[in-house]
């Protein structure tokens, strides 16, 4: 469980770095509707990217055996 | 919570601090105060919308 | 293969995602399908130009 | 002490890494006194941005609980 | 052994994320030649370099002692 | 020293080879010669200024 939860903490700080870049240009006095929803999406579809990749990938290697 | 002062030090570093001159101006503290909460409400919000979706 | 699937997945997704929207639409999903597959040729020639240098 | 150490040196990477994208742009046959200047003040307010951002994190964990 | 493959493995990966982001603009179909050639050369210059850069710096330690 | 070797190997492929060619050429090498000299003088200089700022 301890494992589990540095690995979440992890990819938090994973995704906050890639979705900070993406989505926040100069930092306000508040954080604006755009923004938040430009982060929210930027995470789900991360997360959507990711499953794609992995999915695709086992795939080709039930296909095609191993790689190099 | 050092992994997050580290990453948010260099993030902010980067977005207030453009030319570093021989002190912190009073406007590039204020930047880095601003930055540093808008770095917690994205922190914040990655991990609620990360939290719902693994659930 | 864990390092290259998040690896992949982060260059994949900056070089396809420039807007974030409310789902993977398909342009974005066939995007990554390519990219994917570019990114493995990428890596066995580097393995392969690697492999050769070393031997 | 060993530890210590090499946590000295893991920030001097970091620092260099950080200072030398900010203040060199072409590296030339000397190092020229511009660059030097603006290396010094990056490691100067480098440091002292993390100081600012550490003391002001510490007030809020008192101020408003925990963050998670 | 091990050890020596997963080192093998994480320059795999750095010379990858470096020719990468050097030699693919857009990814298309297929991989061209262009593309192809870009990266192997990427790899075997960023070798040149860096075994210069070690020789180099294996005789600056021999004539000047040791840095810093 | 391997690290400090690393990362300027990254840093001078970076700013001296711009379009990587069959071979190293002479004005690549010297760059790199001058980058690395150069890498050092700022890591001399940045282990200076954070030693004498944490004494």
């Amino acid at each position: 469980a301890e494992k589990q939860k540095a690995q979440f903490h992890a990819q938090i700080h994973e995704f906050n770095e890639l979705c900070w870049d993406k989505c926040v240009d100069k930092p306000g006095a508040k954080i604006d509707s755009r923004t938040e929803t430009c982060i929210t999406n930027c995470v789900e579809r991360f997360i959507d990217v990711s499953l794609l990749i992995t999915n695709r990938f086992a795939q080709m290697l039930q296909k095609g055996g191993e790689m190099h | 919570a050092q992994e997050l002062l580290t990453k948010m030090s260099e993030k902010c570093f980067k977005k207030c601090i453009s030319k570093p001159g021989t002190s912190l101006d009073n406007s590039e503290q204020k930047c880095i105060a601003m930055c540093m909460d808008r770095y917690m409400d994205a922190w914040n919000l990655v991990s609620r919308t990360y939290s719902s979706r693994i659930q």
